[in-house]
């Protein structure tokens, strides 16, 4: 079966051309559709079988590489097209194409109706194929095509209503500030290449070469240069500080696409790679340090801006920001597994989320629609008390919630309190510890206050939509519904692989991706300060105090939305400044405009019309004109009278005969 | 019979005076008619020469000369009468086409 | 006698070139033209070529001369009305008096060795000149003879061509 | 088949002389004839392609006496190597694309204009397959008084100015090029050489002084050509007032003259030079990027944008060239042929909507993919593959090109010219943003046809491409590889001679590590001659010693005087 692993992303190709080059013809929802949805579930049956056979196989054998065609080799530079397996990209297939299957199925009724239908699921298909070629790919430059294809998918998704102009804008925005990434990303690996290549003459970009060859690398130094710069690429792919603007506005698109892109796999490409390349990054103390602070701040920092919106996809948006801050400051600490952990659930519950908001706004959208309102329907200001009107949708909406918030049993919790505790407990970065591990429950507490408020404003109290459209919500079809009941159980029951020992559990998770982490296990723990271990009940304490601070996170939330809805309005008269900050997303876009869009733009006019109009072309325009002046006064000579041009001959003739003559 | 030199002075006299007349004038009409003066000047050199040296091929020249006057003549002319249909005038001033 | 008759053609001659240079009515200078074509005329007579002079008479003073006069006449061209250019005026003359100079050196002074041909004067007033060219033209410049027909072809079409307002 | 390459050459000269005899009127004929013919070459010019074979010696050579001037020897020499070939391939391929796209776009004096092609099209492909240098002078020549009448003539509102700005300095740049050239042609006389043999002067070993003002002066035509910052500023008149097809040959061909000159004369003839300057030359490629990119940002006209597209393009070929690496050579070649489809694809683009809407200003546009989908779709393409989309063509060559550079001492270079590539993906999408999506607010807009049949089978030869050249480069760069191969080890040598600026030595990361072993890999042929432990890129900048160490089988000693 492992032959056959280009086939995974082979289904959404041939998903994609059929749809994109054909669906215009076919015209017939169902058709597409179904295309769409079997290509994509069709690799993960073939996934499934893939996994199969890997847990069936000893863990040291579970790695295999597969070349399917050479691509670029040039000199010492060769990159195949080729594809790598091991117990990390089983992993990321099997969330891809298993939330992907369900994301499709979902868009189904989600799109239903909508102008250029084919070109959503052929756009989907592309997007499901690059970010498998992303996790498959057995060296950079084949991640590196996933890595840009999601990008591009990404954009053509956030610019699907391409006739809106804030969508077109978020999409371009999403565009370059993924093309940040990929400026770092580049640098990293340009450095890694060369760094082995001259010094060691391993000229190779390649996955498994590079892991054979990583005990060569220094311990910061390069590293940190090169490794630095791959998380450059990460934060511009996975939304984190400075960064992570894009992904807020990336909401423009359509909601399928903010579940699939969003939230459960492109965003967290950045974090898939820090795990590919773990063995790097754990070279480099100082990268992971960045990393964890990054995230951690990240985390925070986009927690805070949730609790402020009022777009029930932005504040999606924003959790989306900070949870992913969370997988990079797992990333940071070294719990690589933890963090992929994190990305599994994340992908789950997130997934379901959005995909319940999207029903949300379906529903919304229609009654509005029924009224000929022109209310934004993803406003939950208009919304409220839908729970009766959509029981499916809450229930799972409900759960999902409870999962983020990270109470237990669901599968949030495991994930993020295994962060957080390795943010508290690892042996690397000292006294800033324990701020990480405070930041990372601040943020938590955080998360559980806006995910609930976005809760209690959506689904409880009264509906505030008008009267009259209130009739016409009405709970979505099975074909959204089902989707949403998948992964809902997939967000409560998802943990259970991952239950850590001293809750008496096995930690499945981990132990399936040992072979991929080991190596950088074995390098964190030369620079680890081998100080005393913290305790059992130290971790009891701490993982006590993480659902305690979920537990308040939520009845914050429950006071201010359900019990007394004036404090809201009295805390925004009370702090009117900070309010406006926060709900302005402490002015981070007007920021980046100030300092680097406009600079930009003003110098390229300075440059267009001061250095090239008036200094280049006025040297050349002045050299022509010094001859034209010149000329100007040889031109006297060349009168055009053709009477003139006579006398000359004369003259010259007689000059010319006489002095032959009289010489 | 007068000696050569008298014949070619005369002639010369003659060439100076069409010479003059193309480069004063402006009528294009008269700076026409002052090259044919400039030909006849020439033409009555070689009949001249024709004479004192016994040899008649400066004769048979003066024919070819004829011939090529007639022509230019009926060329000439002509596009005299084109370029007085265009511009309504034939002085040479007008002709000014090449001035930039 | 034949000096004194020399004197006076050339003096007409002389004049009336002169004459066709200053006349305004370009009339007037054509009359003069055909004056010093006809002094032309008789010194080719004197010069033992008579049928030049018919020719000269013939093709200049008829043929090439009506032509002018026709043109002159057509356009209805009176007075050479445009004002003078006094400094065209003297640099042309400058220019024609070294010119005459040139000429007159070239002519007299530097005279090298020419080809001399048979023909005396004997021989043209026996024979007669008309024969004597006769015989030249139609044997050794038989060819250049031809060819010249061609070129008055190619003038009569020319100027037919760019006369006509439209073809 | 001996003469095919010859033939390739001249068989739009013999389609001029057939569309002599075609009366101007019937101008459907005249367009199918010149098609035709451009087509018949293009199949011809592929019978070169399959007879090509991979190894680094120039084929199809064809060597007959031509003038012979007193001591001037000139002599019909040509033939193509594997980095020839693939401009060949493209000139001829870009060809029948640019004939098809003006069928409608040009209706007056047609006849001309074809023949001004065609003519275009022999001096282009003469250019690349000349052996001879003062050949390629002629057939250099050649190429700009088509393409200045097609400026000049057919051209926009500015096109006399346009027209002038680009002969002229074109003009001013092979001129100096010629005096080097008999100037190089008199010290290879006292050599020994007999004729124009390019061949032969790459044994001609000059002292570096005279290779300075000789490189300078090739340098100077070429960076006109290319064009590099700051010698640009033709570029944006010449393709805004170029009618649509000249402004796809100028970009698709007529550039690569420029930087296929450096390859093949300015860096082979010169080594020594060509090292001394890649600095110099590396920082105004580099100021290319990033200043053509800025200033394409801001710019209102769609067409010259994409012109300064181009400038940045060819910056990174530059940069390519000037890592002197088998890598960056092929990325800088690849990336002519990349920027030739897509550079030529994005100017027919504008192109079409130009003679849709006879207006190329970005605020007429917007909101027309809703109108034109087929069109949105190919722009989109092509957009993606200008920006280096990877799995497009523009990828491939930039990313070489990167990696290439990296390798070398050009690394900080690399750095900067990398931000290069976020820049481009701003002007690119923002343009492709404001013309494409949005409302569909203009009601002139509303009215627009999509691509009809003729112009979509325009586009679909170079879309096969983008995607071929992006997925499968290998046969690509199989061919042109030996011949890059020896190009580096030609110039490899001389490097080691040559003096080391300041400042590429502070170009070294911390790790300090000898220079030599960066830019050869421990087992490369050459390596073996070089005396070990010479460190090449450490030696103190002006040490008059330097010819030392490895003067005896490569260069002779270079003069200290001359080295300062």
């Amino acid at each position: 079966m492992f032959d056959n692993v280009w086939l995974i992303p082979l289904f959404p190709l041939i998903g994609f051309l059929i749809n994109g080059l054909f669906g215009k013809k076919i015209k017939n929802e169902a058709v597409i559709g179904a295309i769409g949805t079997l290509a994509i579930f069709a690799s993960f049956v073939v996934s499934c079988l893939i996994l199969m056979q890997m847990i069936g196989l000893p863990a040291e054998q579970r790695v295999f590489e597969k070349v399917l065609f050479p691509w670029i080799h040039s000199g010492n530079f060769k990159a195949d097209m080729a594809f790598l397996l091991d117990p990390l990209s089983c992993v990321m297939i099997m969330v891809v194409t298993g939330v992907g299957s369900l994301i499709h199925l979902y868009s189904i009724g989600y799109m239903h109706g909508e102008e250029g239908f084919y070109r959503f699921f052929a756009y989907l298909n592309l997007f499901c194929m690059s970010m498998l070629l992303l996790v498959l790919g057995s060296n950079m430059l084949v991640m590196f095509i996933g890595w840009e294809g999601v990008g591009l998918c990404s954009y053509l998704l956030i610019g699907y209503y391409f006739h809106k102009k804030s969508a077109g804008d978020a999409a371009k925005k999403a565009f370059v500030m993924n093309r940040v990434g990929d400026f770092g990303f580049l640098l990293g690996l340009f450095t890694l290449y060369w760094w082995f290549g001259s010094n060691h003459n391993i000229w190779t970009i390649n996955f498994v070469e590079i892991k054979a060859a990583s005990h060569l690398l220094p311990y910061g130094g390069v590293v940190t240069v090169a490794t630095l710069c791959f998380f450059v690429g990460a934060t511009g792919k996975s939304a984190q500080l400075p960064l992570f603007t894009w992904l807020p506005d990336a909401m423009e698109g359509p909601t399928p696409v903010s579940a699939l892109i969003h939230a459960a796999t492109m965003v967290t490409a950045g974090v898939y790679m820090i795990g590919r390349m773990s063995f790097v990054f754990a070279k480099s103390p100082d990268t992971l340090l960045v990393i964890a602070v990054v995230g951690a701040a990240t985390a925070i920092f986009a927690a805070t801006i949730g609790t402020a919106q009022n777009d029930i996809k932005r504040v999606l948006a924003y959790s989306t920001v900070s949870q992913l801050g969370f997988m990079f400051l797992a990333m940071g600490v070294g719990a690589f597994s933890a963090g992929i952990f994190h990305l599994m659930t994340h992908a789950f519950f997130k997934a379901c989320l959005f995909l319940g908001s999207g029903s949300v706004i379906h529903s919304m959208h229609h009654a509005l629609h029924k009224i000929h309102s022109h209310d934004d329907a993803q406003d939950m200001r208009n919304m409220g008390g839908l729970r009766k009107a959509m029981p499916i949708t809450f229930i799972t909406f409900a759960v999902s919630t409870i999962a983020i918030s990270g109470i237990p049993p669901l599968s949030g919790f495991f994930s993020k309190d295994e962060i957080l505790w390795m943010a508290f407990s690892n042996q690397f970065h000292g006294n800033v510890n324990i701020y990480l591990w405070g930041i990372g429950a601040v943020a938590a507490c955080f998360t559980a206050f806006y995910m609930w408020r976005l809760v209690f404003m959506t689904f409880f109290g009264d509906c505030r939509i008008n009267p009259t459209a209130k009739s016409y919500l009405h709970e979505s079809p099975l074909v959204i519904t089902i989707p949403l009941m998948v992964l809902g159980a997939l967000a409560a029951v998802g943990g259970f692989i991952g239950v850590p020992k001293i809750l008496g559990g096995l930690n499945h998770f981990e132990h399936w991706l040992e072979p991929v982490f080991e190596t950088a296990h074995e390098y964190s723990t030369q620079y680890a300060h081998h100080g005393a271990h913290p305790s059992h009940s130290v971790e009891w304490t701490l993982m006590i105090l993480s659902t305690v601070i979920a537990v308040i996170g939520i009845m914050i939330a429950a006071t201010m939305y359900v019990k007394n809805k004036s404090l809201p309005g009295r805390f925004v008269a009370t702090f009117p400044t900070l309010h406006r900050a926060v709900f302005n997303k402490w002015y981070v876009d007007e920021i980046y405009d100030y300092l680097f869009v406009n600079p930009c733009k003003a110098f390229g006019q300075f440059l267009w019309k001061g250095f090239d109009v008036l200094i280049v072309d006025g040297v050349v325009n002045g050299v022509a004109n010094t001859v034209m002046g010149f000329s100007g006064i040889f031109r006297y000579m060349q009168s055009g009278y053709i009477y003139n041009y006579a006398f000359s001959m004369a003259l010259g003739v007689v000059v010319m005969l006489g002095y032959f003559i009289f010489k | 019979m007068e000696n050569l030199n008298s014949y070619l002075i005369v002639s010369a006299i003659l060439f100076a005076i069409g010479t003059i007349g193309v480069l004063t004038r402006k009528n294009v009409i008269v700076m026409f008619m002052s090259i044919e003066l400039m030909l006849n000047a020439v033409n009555l050199t070689f009949v001249a020469f024709s004479r004192y040296l016994g040899n008649l091929d400066g004769q048979i020249f003066v024919f070819f000369i004829m011939t090529v006057a007639a022509a230019e003549a009926a060329v000439g002319l002509a596009l005299i009468i084109a370029f007085f249909n265009n511009k309504e005038s034939i002085d040479v001033e007008d002709v000014n086409l090449m001035k930039w | 006698m034949e000096t004194l008759f020399f004197l006076i053609i050339t003096l007409v001659a002389i004049v009336s070139a002169i004459l066709v240079i200053t006349c305004k009515n370009p009339i007037n200078s054509a009359l003069s033209l055909i004056m010093t074509f006809f002094c032309l005329a008789t010194y080719y007579v004197m010069l033992d070529a008579p049928f030049m002079a018919a020719v000269q008479v013939m093709v200049y003073a008829g043929a090439i001369m009506v032509l002018i006069v026709f043109t002159i006449m057509l356009l209805n061209i009176r007075v050479d009305s445009s004002k003078k250019h006094s400094h065209k005026l003297v640099l042309g003359s400058i220019i024609g008096f070294f010119t005459l100079l040139n000429t007159i050196f070239v002519l007299v002074k530097s005279r090298a060795a020419l080809p001399t041909g048979p023909y005396s004067g004997e021989m043209l007033r026996s024979i007669g000149h008309t024969e004597l060219v006769g015989r030249e033209m139609f044997t050794n410049f038989l060819l250049p003879f031809e060819i010249t027909s061609i070129l008055l072809l190619v003038a009569i079409i020319g100027a037919v061509i760019l006369a006509k307002k439209k073809i | 088949m001996s003469n095919v390459l010859s033939l390739t050459t001249f068989l739009p000269i013999l389609g001029v002389l057939l569309l002599l005899f075609i009366p101007k009127d019937s101008k459907g004929v005249l367009r199918n004839v010149t098609f035709a013919v451009t087509l018949v070459t293009f199949f011809v010019s592929l019978i070169i392609l399959t007879g090509f074979k991979a190894n680094a010696d120039f084929q199809f050579l064809e060597n007959v006496p031509w003038i012979a001037a007193g001591p001037f020897v000139m002599r019909y020499n040509i033939g193509i190597d594997g980095i020839s070939l693939w401009l060949v391939i493209l000139t001829t391929f870009i060809m029948p694309i640019a004939v098809l796209s003006t069928y409608t776009a040009v209706e007056e004096k047609v006849k001309e204009y074809m023949i001004c092609l065609l003519l275009l099209e022999t001096g282009m492909l003469g250019a690349f397959i000349s052996l001879d240098i003062f050949l390629f002078y002629i057939f250099w020549e050649v190429m700009l008084i088509p393409m200045y009448f097609m400026i000049g003539i057919w051209g926009g509102k500015n096109k006399i100015y346009a027209a002038v700005k680009f002969f002229v300095y074109t003009m001013v740049g092979s001129l100096l090029m010629l005096v080097a050239i008999v100037f190089l042609y008199f010290k290879g006389m006292q050599a020994g050489i007999t004729d124009f043999g390019l061949l032969q002067f790459f044994s001609l070993k000059l002292d570096l002084a005279t290779q300075i003002w000789l490189f300078l002066a090739f340098a100077f035509a070429f960076a006109i050509k290319v064009p590099m910052f700051p010698l640009h500023t033709w570029l944006p008149d010449a393709h805004t007032e170029a009618p649509t097809a000249g402004s796809v040959i100028l970009a698709a061909v007529l550039l690569k003259m420029g930087t296929y000159g450096y390859v093949r004369f300015a860096i082979p003839l010169f080594p020594e030079a060509a090292h001394k300057f890649a600095p110099l030359l590396a920082t105004l490629a580099v100021i290319g990027i990033i200043y053509a990119a800025l200033v394409a940002m801001v710019q209102e006209d769609v067409k010259k944008l994409v012109a300064y597209s181009s400038v940045a393009h060819l910056g990174f070929v530059m940069l390519g060239i000037f890592a002197f690496n088998v890598e960056g050579i092929t990325g800088g070649m690849l990336q002519m042929i990349n920027h030739g489809i897509s550079t030529g694809a994005l100017f027919l683009i504008v192109g079409f909507i130009y003679e849709r809407r006879h207006t190329r200003l970005i605020t007429d546009f917007g909101g027309l993919s809703k109108q034109m989908p087929i069109f949105a779709t190919i722009f989109m393409i092509v957009t993606f593959s200008s920006v280096g989309l990877p799995g497009t063509n523009g990828f491939v060559g930039e990313f070489l090109i990167l990696l290439g550079a990296f390798e070398s001492e050009l690394r900080w270079w690399t750095v900067i010219a990398t931000s290069g590539v976020i820049l481009s993906a701003v002007y690119m999408l923002w343009v492709f943003q404001r013309v494409m999506f949005g409302e569909l607010d203009n009601p002139k807009n509303q009215k627009l046809l999509d691509l009809n049949a003729r112009e979509i089978t325009i586009m679909v030869p170079l879309l096969i491409m983008i995607f071929f050249m992006g997925l499968y480069p290998k046969p690509f760069i199989d061919k042109m590889d030996p011949a890059i191969k020896k190009l580096v080890s030609q110039v490899r040598v001389a490097s080691v001679n040559a003096q080391v600026i300041p400042g590429a030595q502070q170009m070294q990361m911390p790790e300090g590590h000898p220079g030599m072993s960066q830019q050869m890999p421990a087992g490369h042929p050459d390596m073996q001659q070089m005396p070990s432990g010479h460190p090449g890129g450490a030696m103190p900048a002006g040490h008059p010693g330097m010819e030392a160490p490895a003067a005896p089988q490569a260069v002779p000693a270079v003069n200290p005087h001359d080295a300062k």
